[in-house]
């Protein structure tokens, strides 16, 4: 290994670095969003709509992110449909991780004990005060680490942007495997990155496991 | 009778294809409390949950206060609030403190003035000695304290009738009667209530009248004394046998 | 390490590993029957059977030719590999078989005939090519879009995703007969260069026998061949042979 | 274009060459599968072990696999071992190793999950009739926990043979690598080739993956019965 | 004394920092009935696990049979043969059946003859009642059967020395009687015996020595006669207040 190179490298690896982030960012936010509305519509059982973002979620959940974006990034063009590379690779994560961050939330709204709506119900709670006060706040505090468990698989998988030609890390790294050859430090680089931000998620993700098992969400 | 604050007339009950409440007919006179006894399966939290409307009946009747209620209805909601009810199993929601637990009814559901609510709860507090747990966690509590804490969170909503459903068949032995204590303080205040319970000793001195209950009947129903000293069915006697060894 | 890439390790295994493009028509592609084929695949088979073995084909992308070597997958490379200074220090080259540089290919209904014209655009490349190399080292305010395969690089041409594609003359010819509302607006840019075989560095058994298997089939007129048969038909009128390939040994 | 695209996939043999791509895949899947099923069993158990040491090694084991991507994993493989440790194998057998390894991290996991989620009065129980640690394992803790993990496992199966798909980028003849040079000899006949040939593969990856999705739902929905039984 | 089976001295066990056993003496001899009363968290279950291994403890000794237990014992797992444990939670194996259930102990660890084993098994279920459940699963039974047979599965081992710890706190009260009356036929057979209960009058009936521990010191140790009719200390008159509501 070769530390000058390693260190020639450093800008061009903090600019990947800079857009994996961005992407994951707005991936996960987005995937956030659509799998609160996926699981509120299945929560609460609204009709037709119901229906539909299940074939969606089956979709999102049954085929590789890579098929998913050569889909969008290549085909789509083909019938007209047209949009950038980052655009395309932040479609995708959201198309993915929407049935992902929704079976967390599903996870978590299931986890609330019957006993708690009830109880609700008994103090005479509507339905939308049942979901306010009760339901809401204790499913979504148990669906944190699944969350977070997502999170951490989303940002790993924009290594995949690589094949819509997105300079993120992954695709970073192999151009300098490809023309410059050095491999090893290329690689190093590459697990640094995704180190860098994957580690501190991943301690973040066992401390609030232990925390959610310990029940100091629950009772 | 003018007395009368529920009757129950022909209520049957199914889950899916199993009835489990066949022709269930009794009232409830105001003031009065009521202990529901029976082998368990028998079907006594399906009756209590039927009066609230946690569970769907499927034919006869419930009349409660000028109300009458057919199976389908679906207006539970407002009654609720004047129908109290107290599980076996610790129900407070663990995000809320305790003072938040017991005011969540009274300002959401009853849009009630904070001030007076909050006055109230603070006494109720102060009557099952649980002042200085205002602020803490369901968590921080025992499970002795948390039942009189569901209790006081129950009245606070000022209702008319109590459901009791075995509230301390969870409870260490020697939380039980700090809770017991607290329902027997209702009684002597003529709460109407219908009381659920595997406490042999408690149920005898506070019941009024007993019904007791066997695969989804009841077969026998009596004051609560005559029940105690001089069962009429011989399943009643080999019940209250077989409960003290 | 013993060299089991030498020529008589290669004998004895009886099979030669050879690298070549599987997306490249008309080098180094597959037919809708599934058979390789194409002007280095004719090569490859060719030097099977003068080695006196089997071929055993090992597709790769651009950018993972020179690890292919280094990494022992293949013996052998035969996938357009253009020899530069920066190769070379990598892998050892044998005698070059073709002539080549970079072109530029864009749309026919707005050319780019110069290198100026692309500033501040998108250019389309496949990561570890000469073209990629190109326009890194004479940037000029160009974009690079940089894709993993042939397919993947076309296909994006194909969506209007950039203004141009830039890569080797040699099958950009051919890309544009097929694809006639293309031109290659720019024929060559940049140093003109030679394509050759690569082998693992210190190879030179293996080096040492196919640069003497090029000198014979070039007596043998085999190139003229290959062209003909492989190459002639996916080009214009306006290309000849000797702008490809290499027939006078030096 | 008078003809559809979709025809680009019944031209001479392209349907037999994309399902031939798709073998290879699940061959790779399968041989992991096998491999790092009884792996990740073995390292699961060992991972409920109360030795410090034995513990942070596996720890670490898994979170390696876990942290670094997969594309990374498959290039780290690819490109390390055999320049570095002079290990040499085919791309083939190279992606086996890593999904074997990968699976058996993430096996780990559950089985490990799976067995500390069986009730401590099981242990004591054990326990208390003379049972050896070995006989609790195979007596109480596996058999009992094997239920709570195979749905958990399916999804990693399923996980598995979705993750084939990165096969492309080491050059292993997968389906798609075989999709791509479809689309490349027969671009010009079909325009619009990319979306019939992206659209199959699609539907052949869902069609792999959906039975599967269901049958994990299937038992787990199940259990939630049983364990309230 | 050669008719102690069990000889506990200055037994002392820490959670952590916690101490939660101090000091803790007592004798159990052969054929008789000890019952262990006290209040929740006062270490009844920490006590009764640490005579089999289940806990380690952290001072004093044990002496049971010939063998002499030093904190730090390693060879529990044979010795657990000779001492039965039944727990409160219904801890049958859920995926065996009930005759494999009992049976995994005799074949498995102690390698005996399969029909032996067998017939024994089934003369323990005739006596508890339960023959026809043979080829039944844990799930199929209610609690207070499981409960008799996590009993018959500790005693096919022919253990020297048992221990209940709570073992119907979990019944629904009509099942309970059946397991007392299990246990009180063992009694009668002189199967020696420690208790923990909080059913008093069954411990009443059964206890020949009654230990009360409190915050894990034992506070009081009598004759079973004695501590029913005359605790000596204030506490253990409390504690047996608080019982009878
Ligand atoms: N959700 C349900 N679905 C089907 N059957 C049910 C359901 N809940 C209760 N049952 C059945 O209804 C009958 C009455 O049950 P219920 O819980 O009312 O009895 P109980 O008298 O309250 O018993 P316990 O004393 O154990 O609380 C039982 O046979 C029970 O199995
Ligand atoms: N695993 C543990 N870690 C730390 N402290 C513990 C643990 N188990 C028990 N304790 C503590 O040890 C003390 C004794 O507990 P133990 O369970 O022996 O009481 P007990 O007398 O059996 O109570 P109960 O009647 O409720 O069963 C309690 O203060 C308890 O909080
Ligand atoms: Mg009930
Ligand atoms: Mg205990």
């Amino acid at each position: 290994m070769n530390w000058s190179i390693v260190q020639q490298g450093i800008p061009t690896y903090e600019k990947a670095f800079m857009i994996t982030l961005k992407l994951s960012f707005w991936g996960i936010l987005g995937a956030i969003i659509v799998g609160l509305i996926v699981s509120f519509v299945r929560y609460f059982k609204v009709p037709v709509l119901q229906r539909i973002l299940g074939a969606y979620v089956e979709l999102s959940r049954n085929t590789p992110l890579l098929i998913q974006l050569f889909f969008i990034y290549y085909a789509f063009p083909e019938l007209g449909f047209k949009i950038s590379a980052e655009a395309s690779g932040v479609s995708g994560l959201i198309f993915l991780g929407g049935s992902y961050m929704a079976a967390a939330f599903a996870g978590g709204l299931e986890g609330v004990p019957k006993i708690q709506v009830e109880s609700g119900r008994a103090i005479g709670l509507t339905d939308w005060q049942l979901a306010q006060y009760v339901v809401l706040p204790q499913g979504l505090s148990l669906s944190i680490p699944a969350i977070a468990a997502n999170v951490i698989f989303l940002i790993k998988e924009t290594s995949i942007f690589t094949v819509v030609a997105i300079p993120e890390l992954t695709n970073t790294a192999l151009d300098q495997i490809g023309m410059l050859y050095d491999t090893n430090e290329a690689l190093f680089s590459l697990v640094v990155g995704y180190a860098i931000i994957l580690i501190p998620l991943s301690i973040l993700l066992t401390w609030l496991e232990r925390r959610a098992r310990r029940g100091s969400f629950g009772n | 009778m003018a007395n009368e604050l529920l009757t129950v007339t022909h209520l049957v009950k199914n889950y899916g294809k199993k009835e489990v409440l066949h022709d269930i007919n009794f009232t409830v006179e105001k003031g009065s409390v009521t202990v529901l006894l029976g082998p368990s399966g028998s079907g006594k939290s399906t009756l209590i949950r039927c009066l609230n409307g946690l569970e769907e009946f499927h034919g006869g009747q419930i009349n409660f206060e000028d109300q009458t209620i057919t199976p389908g209805f679906k207006k539970w909601q407002p009654l609720r609030q004047h129908i109290g009810m107290v599980f076996q199993s610790y129900d407070l929601f663990p995000n809320r403190t305790v003072i938040d637990n017991i005011l969540l009814g009274p300002l959401k559901v009853q849009k009630r003035d904070k001030n007076e609510a909050l006055a109230q709860a603070r006494q109720l507090l102060k009557e099952v000695q649980l002042s200085e747990y205002e602020n803490a966690y369901p968590r921080q509590l025992s499970g002795g304290q948390k039942q009189r804490i569901a209790i006081v969170r129950a009245l606070t909503l000022n209702p008319d009738f109590m459901l009791f459903d075995e509230v301390t068949a969870s409870l260490d032995p020697e939380m039980v009667r700090g809770v017991l204590e607290v329902i027997e303080g209702l009684a002597a205040r003529k709460m109407t209530m219908l009381v659920v319970t595997h406490e042999m000793n408690f149920a005898k001195q506070i019941a009024d009248k007993v019904l007791f209950l066997e695969n989804g009947k009841i077969v026998e129903e009596s004051s609560g004394h005559q029940f105690f000293e001089q069962p009429q069915t011989q399943r009643a006697q080999d019940f209250l046998s077989s409960m003290d060894f | 390490a013993t060299n089991n890439s030498s020529v008589s390790a290669i004998k004895k295994r009886g099979t030669i590993k050879i690298a070549v493009f599987g997306d490249l028509q008309p080098y180094g592609w597959v037919t809708k029957s599934g058979k390789r084929t194409g002007y280095d695949v004719y090569l490859a088979r060719q030097i099977g059977k003068d080695l006196g073995v089997k071929v055993k084909f090992v597709q790769v992308n651009a950018d993972s030719r020179v690890d292919a070597l280094k990494s022992n997958k293949v013996d052998l490379v035969l996938a357009n590999f253009t020899v530069t200074k920066e190769r070379k220090q990598q892998v050892s080259f044998a005698k070059p078989y073709m002539k080549v540089s970079v072109g530029v290919v864009s749309k026919k209904s707005s050319p780019v005939t110069k290198a100026s014209q692309l500033k501040g655009k998108k250019v389309i490349v496949t990561k570890g090519t000469t073209a990629e190399e190109y326009f890194t080292k004479h940037s000029n305010g160009v974009t690079l879009q940089k894709y993993d395969s042939k397919t993947q690089q076309f296909n994006a041409l194909k969506n209007g995703r950039a203004k141009a594609l830039a890569d080797d003359n040699s099958y950009l010819f051919a890309w544009v007969k097929k694809h006639p509302t293309y031109t290659v607006g720019i024929k060559t840019i940049g140093p003109s260069q030679t394509i050759s075989p690569a082998v693992k560095k210190g190879n030179t058994s293996l080096l040492n026998w196919t640069n003497k298997e090029i000198t014979k089939l070039n007596k043998k007129g085999f190139f003229e061949t290959n062209y003909n048969k492989n190459l002639k038909p996916y080009f214009g009128s306006d290309i000849k042979a000797s702008d490809i390939i290499i027939t006078n040994n030096k | 274009m008078a003809h559809s695209g979709i025809n680009i996939l019944f031209e001479g043999r392209n349907m037999v060459r994309l399902l031939g791509g798709l073998w290879i895949s699940a061959k790779i899947a399968i041989v992991a599968i096998v491999v790092g099923l009884i792996l990740g069993l073995i390292l699961g158990a060992l991972r409920t072990l109360h030795n410090p040491i034995l513990r942070v090694i596996l720890r670490l084991y898994l979170e390696f696999f876990r942290v670094i991507p997969t594309v990374v994993l498959l290039f780290l493989f690819y490109y390390i071992l055999p320049q570095n440790f002079n290990i040499n194998m085919g791309a083939e057998s190279m992606a086996m190793l890593v999904f074997a390894l990968w699976f058996a991290a993430e096996m780990s996991d559950i089985v490990r999950g799976g067995i500390i989620s069986v009730s401590p009065h099981q242990v004591d129980a054990g326990k208390a009739i003379g049972l050896n640690r070995l006989q609790l394992y195979y007596y109480v803790l596996i058999p009992q926990s094997i239920q709570l993990m195979i749905p958990a496992t399916i999804n990693l199966v399923s996980r598995i043979i979705k993750t084939t798909s990165l096969l492309l980028l080491i050059s292993v003849m997968d389906v798609i690598n075989i999709g791509q040079q479809i689309i490349e000899a027969n671009g010009q006949r079909y325009e619009n080739g990319a979306f019939w040939v992206y659209g199959f593969i699609f539907i052949l990856y869902f069609i792999l993956c959906y039975p599967l999705s269901l049958w994990a739902r299937h038992l787990e929905r199940k259990e939630v019965v049983t364990a309230n039984g």
